[in-house]
């Protein structure tokens, strides 16, 4: 276990320590202990991304070399390690930890020892997510996250707060149940490959690298099942078009940073898990059926987009309108080039932050007025004018505005699934890959939709006539426009969000070498197949992986 | 220095190699001085002060009726207009390179190192060129000049410092969308604009008709964003940058950034790529199907209107059609550039019967904005990039003057538009300044002989019929609409200009509310209105505009006069076409028009060979180059079309930019007679000012009977909005209905829960088995016992 | 396989039989119970009498007896069933356990067929009988012999029969056509093996017959390095010291024809005999023939040696139902709360919440 | 002929499968009717009796399949069949004591409590 395990290691462990801390200790004490646990999170992502070697980000580092054998008969070892992708999200959850258990210091009053608690406990599961090398670690972190959130969304949400959170739950629970049954089938087929095909193969061993190339040799028709299992599961978890029901209603139960971590990093987990698992495992099977998929994210986008615009409560129209964003995430993720996986992983960050944001900002909103609905609310800015920029320039931010973290995503994605599969006209701009440019036309109308709803709400809830709640007068502890608390929340959230529109280099740069090898797996390069001596390609079944082919094979 | 400049191989102009002219001098580029950087910095400082001034005035601790934001901002945009113009000088020169000045790298990515790698490179960085210094003069110079106007206007309003950030916002991504060295830098100014627009038409944001104006401009704007955006991605797809200078050269050259050969002939892109950055010009410079915003736009205060929606803004859809010039002329057959003619010409013609039905002066000029972009637009298609910008050069001037003209009256009337409640301001004390800008303004736009405004719009008249019809088909045809339109505009120009300005003195003002809504603490109700008395006019004394609205007004009047001068003034080697004519020529959106004959002073007809024979496609190279004056075009088949000299065209069968001065003055004046006669004062005395007595003629209201229903549908705007609320907005409301109940029905309702009842309703279905009576449980094992023992026997056999 | 019996007589018979005891079932008015079992005994005595016919060509047949107990045992079932008085009904029963036992000594099972009655018609049924006696008085004592309502009529008998002949004509039908999965018979000379089991059996017969005069009988557990008992061939060798071999040459030859039997039941002649002990050491006896193992040897032998732990249970099994039974027929006092109460009070218990007042008392009022 | 020696040929001659089919009939026959008077009867000491009839029924196939077979399991296993049945009966006998104790009637249709 190298030292440098330890940071990944702590960044597990000290968070559920004090989760376990926080449930012992008094009522009053909860919220502090749980600040310092999340900053000790943040100093910790730091560390960690001071320690990992960027140049070569695309290696798995900072992890255990051999793991901690966990199930020896199996193979199932805790082994952990990080390259550049799993390393963003981690600092963007560690980033939005201690924003959150700062907004809620007056949204929770009774029993905040079980909800900062459980807050904090479901830390280390997301980090647990990104971390885990070994496919049962990942999957046993994959299913704790819902246990907090359950929690989270029944005991602390607003009315039919069971029935939202059950089904959040159930829902979730039997994708990933089928997920795990695709994957645990790769398993096996590894278990019976003969030894020699490469190390690890023949005998029962869940980590990632080796199922991997398990995978790979799989023939189409079983990849084509393993694709649809692992989809199965992973795509409730992003919400993918036709399984996103659960997500409205369990956005709208859920308590402020209840939303604000699902929106912000547990909807991550399904596209982090798509392009971890999904991409690379099952590279003919994508390309197979990448055109089904880019459907449903299409169908998605327009669909939810239309979908807020009729929505009477604003809770409800953000979370469909993460279901249309995260459309665009999935369409970069199967543009299968450079741009769009770039894109789609900015996405992830971005969407985390803008939307994350924005439930902040209707947190402040829904604490001091108590209802979420267009009928009883209207022109905020006069009253809360300050409010008013912040949701303003977080709605920009999420409508895809150049300059904010929202455009360049979305732009990436675009321009990702235009140039896919477009090597074959002329002009050097396109690359290899299942998408075209209609995919793209078509989800460029989702840039109008979102257009649309957003300054729909921004037309009712911030600008319009001034209305209120009948019978309203303020009270509670907050101020009637932000208190400093609030408008720290919001800046702290504001600037990445600039920083990352103005400057998204920052994360491009390191995310090019770890997206570099999935598209090698799909133009050929890929360094484990492509090497002559290499029994593995022996094994394989020798598809001839040349760009114009595949390119065929996929627009058959 | 940017060091992607410097390295690039340095050319010859293509001029030299081969003789001939190719389709466009590619203009390659160089490392300009870094402080250039600062122009759309400024601004965007400037607003950035402003928030943090709002944010302390809300917290309390700056005082919120402080001009302070207003001078602020004025004094970084007169800076950055200083910058700009300091810049050109330096840089001013033909044939010189543009200057690329990058500030950071923003979208940076490559793959596939080493062989096939390939890249999108997108950097903060600006371009600096004839084109792009026209442009930003006229914009921070109008910009600055509006902001000194606004800080006035505004005065009083509790968002005063909102409004100067936003203005400050909106100058620095025109600066952006202008400078941009690169088509993403484009789109960050294109959106940026839509953005500030939005803010700024819905600056008084408690009137729901002003939110739903911005909501209703954004939107419109954003259809034409996604235009734009698909061009984008088909450029860099085809050419594999998007960077100005690289694509330049692949135009040029025939081939993609990384040299290897593009047949254009045969491409789609080569009509795909233009006509999808059309749609984004149209909608954001109020073309025909996307125009129905501009006039909504009038919701905003009026220093908006007339920065925004009449000067920058909407000009940003003329610049990037200019900018992009050269890939309007890939397409051999030059579909885009005759779509581009076409709406132009309709839009026009359009927008001008719609303009000459309406009261309020603001829509007139809205419309007539319409109407003028359209001119623009026409010019564009008939091949003459100069006379489109400089018709943009001049229109921003006096349109500009125009607009602050009557927010001067809106303000001094408490908010009165209606030009049948107001007359005979010209002898009124204090508003001579404003009545002579409204003379100049209009002058300039009825395009009375010697104005501006005419000879800007008869370079584009001229061109009209200079294109011969086989470039740009009925391009004749377009002219004569054209012209006929250019009469209808002096006709309603001059229709507000007597109703308000001549005849007797005679105003009411309008509801205080309308205009700026200077109370916005707490209490919703109304400003005391007693003290304006709207019911009888007595009480009311209109209060004329101050100092710096007058300065302003004056400085634009003079300013549009002098737009005059760039037609003669001109140093390049082609006189015809005047100092806007040079700055283009040094430019990407130069275009050598193959319509030849002997040119106004004598040079020798321009011959338009493709220059460089390397390049040629192989069937191509033993074809002569059309020296004859071949009538039509060579079938463009296989080989780069030829745009061998063809014969021009001609007007009456006289020379059309001779001719084009008499035709087209005759034109405006016989508009300008009609509004005389119907709208004028009685008599000849009255014509002219001061006949204070003679009431509005009633001339008007008696011919309108006779018109039948025309007026009233043009009133109403032709119903293009109740079309527009029918096709779309009602159909999308429908469906987005619909998918809710799908979406709330079917899939949660049925599916989800469906099958999440399932268990429950079978469980339900057995329970009966479990009745209690003993015998029934022993009849179960009784048959149990006997199927198994069949199964046994059945499968023993 | 040859078909054992002809399937449509066997289903038609079963058939018959069904109806026979379809209406001998007790119902309400007409009650045709003798019809009914005229019509069941014609049914099954067809099938039996197939079975036989069938029987005489494949030598297949049943020891005669059976044609007796079998058509008695069937007949009294049938009574046990339709019988409206459960009196009769257990005494049927008695009768039906009595002919199983003879079928039982048929199949040389002798054991079981007199633990069956000892036990089973002994215990276990008059056990039935006490019960049926005890809950069969009627309430009220007007009307003696009046059928409560439960045994005079049968609760739908034609499903229950249809039900009850479909399972027989799966069974039998099946049966009849020889299941392959039935291994062929087993033939006798296992069960002989057992021989080698119990040489206390052998030892006997020989000390019966005075074999070992001179010589003291080897202990039974000396076995292996005295004696050695080889089953399959029925021959025991005897280490004998010379003189004792002498001996016994002597008597065989002196024409003691038990003796002789032995010595030379194996065909060995005396002379060769002679030759082998003239050495001393061992001689071969032969085991006599009527010495067997009986079926009380095999039973005995394989419950105590193949099932020791399934005695142990069973043995347990029966204490727990007698312990069980005990519990059950207690006697039960209904007594109300307060009665609860005041007993408790005297008891000095203090009177706590009701629940632990249960608890005490909850010996009390049983189940 | 002493019922020893009754038994004792039949042991040597062994037993055709003709001569097992004819017992197994008499089994068979039984347990039907063991079935049908537990499934008609309502009184429930007939109905255990019917059950005791389906236990012997069992044991005739038993002790007839040992013989068929010579293995002495089958028999001792009847034992255990006794064993149990014995077992069963005294339990049986004492709750039917109970239930007829509890409501006076020995008819199986009262006790229907237990429905679902």
């Amino acid at each position: 276990m190298g030292v440098l395990a330890v940071i990944l290691w702590s960044l597990i462990l000290i968070p559920a320590a004090a989760s376990v801390l926080i449930a012992m200790r008094t009522e009053k004490s909860a919220q502090t202990v749980a600040m310092i646990s999340s900053l000790i999170g943040v100093v910790l992502a730091l560390v960690a991304a001071a320690q990992f070697d960027w140049s070569n980000s695309g290696a798995m580092q900072l992890g255990t070399e051999s793991g901690i054998p966990l199930i020896p008969a199996l193979g199932v070892t805790l082994s952990t390690g990080v390259d550049a992708i799993a390393l963003w999200l981690i600092i963007l959850a560690a980033f939005l930890q201690p924003l959150m258990v700062w907004g809620s210091s007056t949204a929770i009053n009774e029993n905040k020892r079980s909800y900062y608690g459980w807050l904090t406990a479901l830390f280390p599961a997301m980090v647990g997510v990104f971390v885990a090398r070994d496919l049962i670690f990942f999957y046993a972190c994959f299913e704790l996250t819902l246990v907090p959130m359950y929690v989270l969304i029944s005991s602390f949400g607003s009315t039919n707060r069971k029935k939202a959170a059950t089904k959040f739950f159930l829902y979730t629970f039997t994708g990933s149940i089928i997920a795990l049954a695709g994957l645990v089938y790769v398993a096996v087929f590894n278990l019976n490959l003969d030894p020699a095909t490469f190390a690890g193969a023949g005998e029962w061993n869940f980590d990632i690298a080796v199922l991997q190339q398990a995978a790979q040799a799989m023939p189409l028709g079983q990849q084509g099942l393993v694709l649809f299992a692992m989809m199965a599961g992973f795509a409730v978890k992003v919400p993918l078009f036709p399984v996103h029901t659960w997500l409205p209603l369990a956005h709208t139960e859920a308590p402020t940073a209840g939303s604000v971590i699902l929106a912000g990093v547990l909807l991550k987990l399904g596209t982090y898990a798509i392009l971890r698992f999904v991409v690379p495992f099952a590279p003919d099977a994508v390309l197979e059926w990448a055109w089904l998929i880019a459907v449903f994210a299409i169908v998605g986008i327009v669909y939810a987009g239309l979908i807020c615009w009729v929505q009477r409560d604003v809770k409800k129209l953000v979370a469909y309108s993460s279901v249309s964003h995260l459309g665009f995430c999935i369409l970069g993720l199967f543009a299968l080039n450079m741009t769009g996986l770039q894109g789609s992983v900015l996405y992830m960050i971005n969407h985390g932050l803008s939307t994350g944001a924005l439930f902040f900002c209707i947190g402040m909103m829904y604490e001091r007025y108590h209802t979420r609905s267009f009928n009883d609310l209207g022109g905020l800015a006069r009253k809360m004018p300050i409010w008013a920029f912040f949701m303003g320039f977080f709605t920009m931010a999420s409508v895809g505005l150049p300059g904010l973290n929202g455009f360049v995503s979305e732009f990436l994605c675009l321009i990702g699934t235009f140039q896919s599969g477009a090597d074959g006209i002329d002009g050097i701009g396109g690359t290899f890959g299942p998408l075209g440019p209609w995919y793209a036309a078509i989800a460029g109308s989702g840039m109008i939709v979102a257009a649309i709803y957003l300054l729909f709400m921004m037309g009712k809830l911030v600008f319009g006539p001034f209305r209120e709640p009948d019978g309203y007068e303020h009270h509670g502890p907050l101020p009637e426009d932000l208190s400093p608390r609030e408008i720290g929340i919001c800046v702290a959230l504001a600037v990445p969000c600039l920083v990352l529109g103005l400057y998204p280099k920052l994360i491009t740069d390191s995310l090019e070498a770890p997206l570099q090898q999935t598209i090698d797996i799909y133009t050929g390069e890929d360094p484990a197949l492509a090497d002559a001596n290499n029994p593995m390609t022996v094994a394989l079944v020798p598809v001839d992986r040349t760009p114009s082919v595949l390119f065929e094979e996929a627009t058959r | 220095m940017q060091e992607l400049a410097s390295n690039l191989m340095n050319i010859t102009t293509l001029l030299g190699a081969s003789g001939g002219e190719s389709l466009f001098t590619y203009q390659e580029s160089s490392g300009g001085p870094g402080w250039l950087g600062l122009i759309p910095v400024l601004p965007a400082i400037a607003a950035l002060i402003c928030l943090l001034l709002l944010f302390l005035a809300r917290k309390g601790m700056a005082s919120g009726k402080s001009r302070g934001p207003a001078y602020l901002v004025l004094g970084f945009l007169a800076l950055s207009f200083i910058l700009t113009l300091s810049g050109f000088l330096m840089w001013n020169g033909q044939g010189k390179p543009a200057w690329i000045v990058t500030l950071f790298d923003w979208i940076n990515i490559t793959w596939n190192s080493g062989d096939g790698e390939q890249s999108l490179i997108a950097n903060f960085g600006f371009y600096f060129d004839g084109l792009s210094f026209l442009w930003m003069l006229f914009v921070t110079f109008l910009g600055s000049m509006i902001c000194l106007y606004a800080s006035e206007y505004m005065s009083g309003d509790k968002g005063y410092a909102r409004f100067f950030a936003a203005f400050g916002l909106f100058v620095a991504s025109m600066s952006c969308l202008v400078l941009g060295d690169n088509l993403v830098m484009l789109y960050l100014g294109w959106e940026g604009v839509g953005l500030c627009s939005y803010m700024l038409i819905g600056y008084f944001y408690t009137k729901p008709e002003a939110v739903a104006a911005a909501k209703k401009a954004f939107i419109v704007n954003r259809i034409g964003d996604l235009g734009l955006a698909l061009g984008l991605y088909l450029i860099y797809t085809t050419f594999g940058t998007v960077q100005y200078d690289e694509l330049f050269r692949a135009v040029a050259e025939r081939t993609d950034a990384a040299g290897s050969p593009l047949d254009f002939a045969t491409m789609w892109q080569s009509w795909a790529i233009p006509c999808l950055l059309m749609i984004g010009a149209f909608g954001k410079s109020a073309q025909f199907p996307l125009y129905v915003w501009l006039p909504d736009a009038m919701e905003g205060p009026t220093p908006v209107s007339a920065l925004i929606h009449a000067a920058t803004m909407v000009t940003a859809g003329v610049y990037m059609i200019a900018r992009m010039f050269p890939l309007f002329l890939m397409d051999p057959d030059l579909h885009a550039l005759h779509a581009v003619a076409w709406i132009g010409t309709f839009t026009a013609l359009l927008a001008a019967t719609i303009g000459m039905a309406q009261f309020d002066i603001k829509r007139i000029m809205a419309y007539s904005t319409v109407s003028q972009l359209g001119y623009m637009f026409a010019g564009l298609g008939f091949l003459t990039t100069t006379g489109g910008a400089y018709h943009v050069f001049t229109h921003a001037f006096f349109k500009a003057t125009l607009f602050l003209a009557c927010g001067a009256v809106m303000h001094g009337f408490a908010g009165q538009l209606d030009l049948r409640k107001l007359s005979g301001l010209w002898s009124q004390p204090g508003w001579r300044i404003t009545s002579v800008a409204m003379l100049v303004g209009c002058i300039n736009l009825a395009g009375l002989p010697l104005t501006a405004g005419y000879f800007s719009k008869d370079m584009i008249l001229a061109e009209a019929f200079y294109t011969p019809d086989s470039l740009i088909h009925f391009s004749g045809l377009m002219g004569w609409i054209l012209l006929f339109t250019a009469g209808l505009t002096a006709y309603y120009t001059f229709r507000v200009f007597f109703r308000v300005f001549v005849g007797p003195e005679h105003y009411e003002p309008g509801d205080e509310a309308y205009d700026h809504d200077s109370d916005e603490t707490g209490e919703e109700s109304h400003h005391p209105v007693e003290e304006h008395g709207d019911h009888h006019a007595d009480h009311f004394h209109p209060h004329p505009p101050g100092w710096a609205i007058n300065l302003v007004l004056s400085v634009l009047a003079i300013g549009s006069i002098l737009a005059a001068i760039p037609y003669f003034v001109s140093d390049g080697n082609d006189k015809s076409k005047g100092w806007v004519g040079d700055m283009l020529y040094s430019s990407s959106a130069f275009y050598k028009s193959p319509a030849g004959h002997a040119d106004k002073h004598g040079n020798e007809t321009a011959v338009l060979v493709p220059a460089d024979p390397v390049v040629l496609p192989a069937s191509f190279a033993d074809e002569p180059a059309a020296a004859g004056a071949a009538k039509g075009k060579v079938p463009a088949a296989d080989a780069w079309p030829v745009r061998d000299q063809v014969e021009a065209g001609s007007i009456l069968g006289m020379d059309p930019h001779k001719a084009m001065y008499y035709i087209s003055a005759v034109f405006g004046l016989i508009g300008i007679l009609i509004a005389a006669y119907l709208h004028g004062p009685k008599g000849p005395a009255g014509l002219f000012i001061g006949n204070r007595t003679q009431a509005a003629t009633s001339r008007a209201d008696a011919l309108l009977p006779k018109l039948g229903p025309l007026p009233r549908w043009a009133q109403n705007k032709w119903y293009v909005d109740e079309f527009y609320e029918a096709t779309i907005r009602l159909p999308l409301w429908v469906f987005a209905n619909i998918f809710h109940a799908i979406d709330k029905l079917l899939i949660d309702g049925a599916l989800v829960d469906g099958i999440s009842s399932l268990p429950k309703a079978f469980a339900r279905s057995i329970r009966p088995l479990q009745s209690g009576v003993l015998h029934s449980y022993a009849a179960g094992m009784a048959a149990g016992l006997g199927i198994i023992l069949l199964v046994v026997w059945v499968f023993s056999l | 396989m040859d078909l054992l019996i002809n399937p449509v007589i066997l289903y038609v018979g079963l058939a018959i039989g069904a109806l026979g005891v379809l209406l001998a079932l007790p119902r309400e008015r007409v009650n045709p119970q003798l019809i009914g079992l005229i019509l069941a005994a014609g049914g099954f005595g067809a099938v039996i009498i197939a079975l036989a016919l069938r029987g005489l060509d494949a030598a297949g047949l049943p020891n005669p007896h059976y044609y007796i107990f079998a058509p008695i045992a069937i007949l009294s079932a049938i009574r046990v069933v339709t019988h409206q008085q459960p009196v009769y009904s257990a005494l049927y029963f008695i009768l039906t356990i009595l002919a199983s036992s003879a079928l039982y000594l048929l199949m040389g099972a002798e054991f079981m067929a007199f633990a069956l009655i000892i036990i089973y018609a002994g215990a276990i049924l008059i056990t039935y009988l006490f019960v049926i006696m005890l809950a069969t008085q009627a309430p009220s004592e007007t009307e003696v012999g009046a059928l409560s309502p439960y045994d005079a009529l049968a609760r739908e008998p034609l499903w229950a029969t249809i039900m009850g002949f479909a399972i027989v004509a799966v069974l039998t039908g099946m049966i009849a056509q020889g299941l392959p999965e039935i291994r062929p018979a087993g033939n006798e000379t296992d069960q002989q093996m057992l021989l080698a089991e119990l040489p206390g059996k052998v030892l006997d017969d020989l000390d019966a017959k005075r074999v070992f005069r001179e010589m003291e009988r080897p202990e039974t557990e000396a076995i292996g390095d005295l004696y050695t008992i080889d089953a399959a061939s029925r021959t025991m060798t005897l280490a004998v010291t010379p003189e004792a071999a002498g001996d016994l040459l002597e008597r065989a030859e002196a024409e003691d024809r038990q003796v002789a039997k032995l010595l030379i039941g194996d065909g060995t002649t005396l002379a060769d005999l002679r030759a082998a002990s003239g050495a001393g050491g061992s001689v071969r006896l032969a085991v006599a023939p009527e010495v067997r193992v009986t079926n009380l040897d095999t039973v005995g032998w394989s419950l105590i040696a193949g099932h020791p732990l399934a005695l142990e249970i069973a043995g347990v099994i029966l204490l727990m139902a007698m312990l069980g039974a005990v519990v059950l027929a207690r006697k039960q006092i209904e007594i109300g709360e307060d009665e609860k109460l005041a007993r408790a009070a005297e008891l000095g218990i203090h009177t706590g919440p009701t629940d632990q007042m249960d608890s005490v008392s909850g010996g009390g009022a049983s189940s | 002929m002493t019922i020893a020696s009754l038994a004792q040929d039949t042991i040597a001659a062994g037993m055709p499968l003709a001569e097992l089919y004819h017992y197994l009939f008499v089994a068979g026959v039984l347990f039907g009717l063991g079935v049908i008077g537990f499934l008609a009867r309502r009184n429930l000491i007939i109905m255990f009796l019917c059950t005791e009839m389906m236990f012997q029924a069992a044991g005739i196939t038993l002790i007839a399949f040992s013989k068929y077979h010579f293995n002495p399991d089958g028999e001792v296993f009847v034992i255990f069949v006794l064993t149990i049945a014995a077992a069963e009966a005294a339990l049986a006998l004492a709750l039917v004591v109970l239930l007829f104790r509890r409501k006076e009637t020995l008819d199986a249709s009262a006790w229907a409590m237990l429905k679902g």
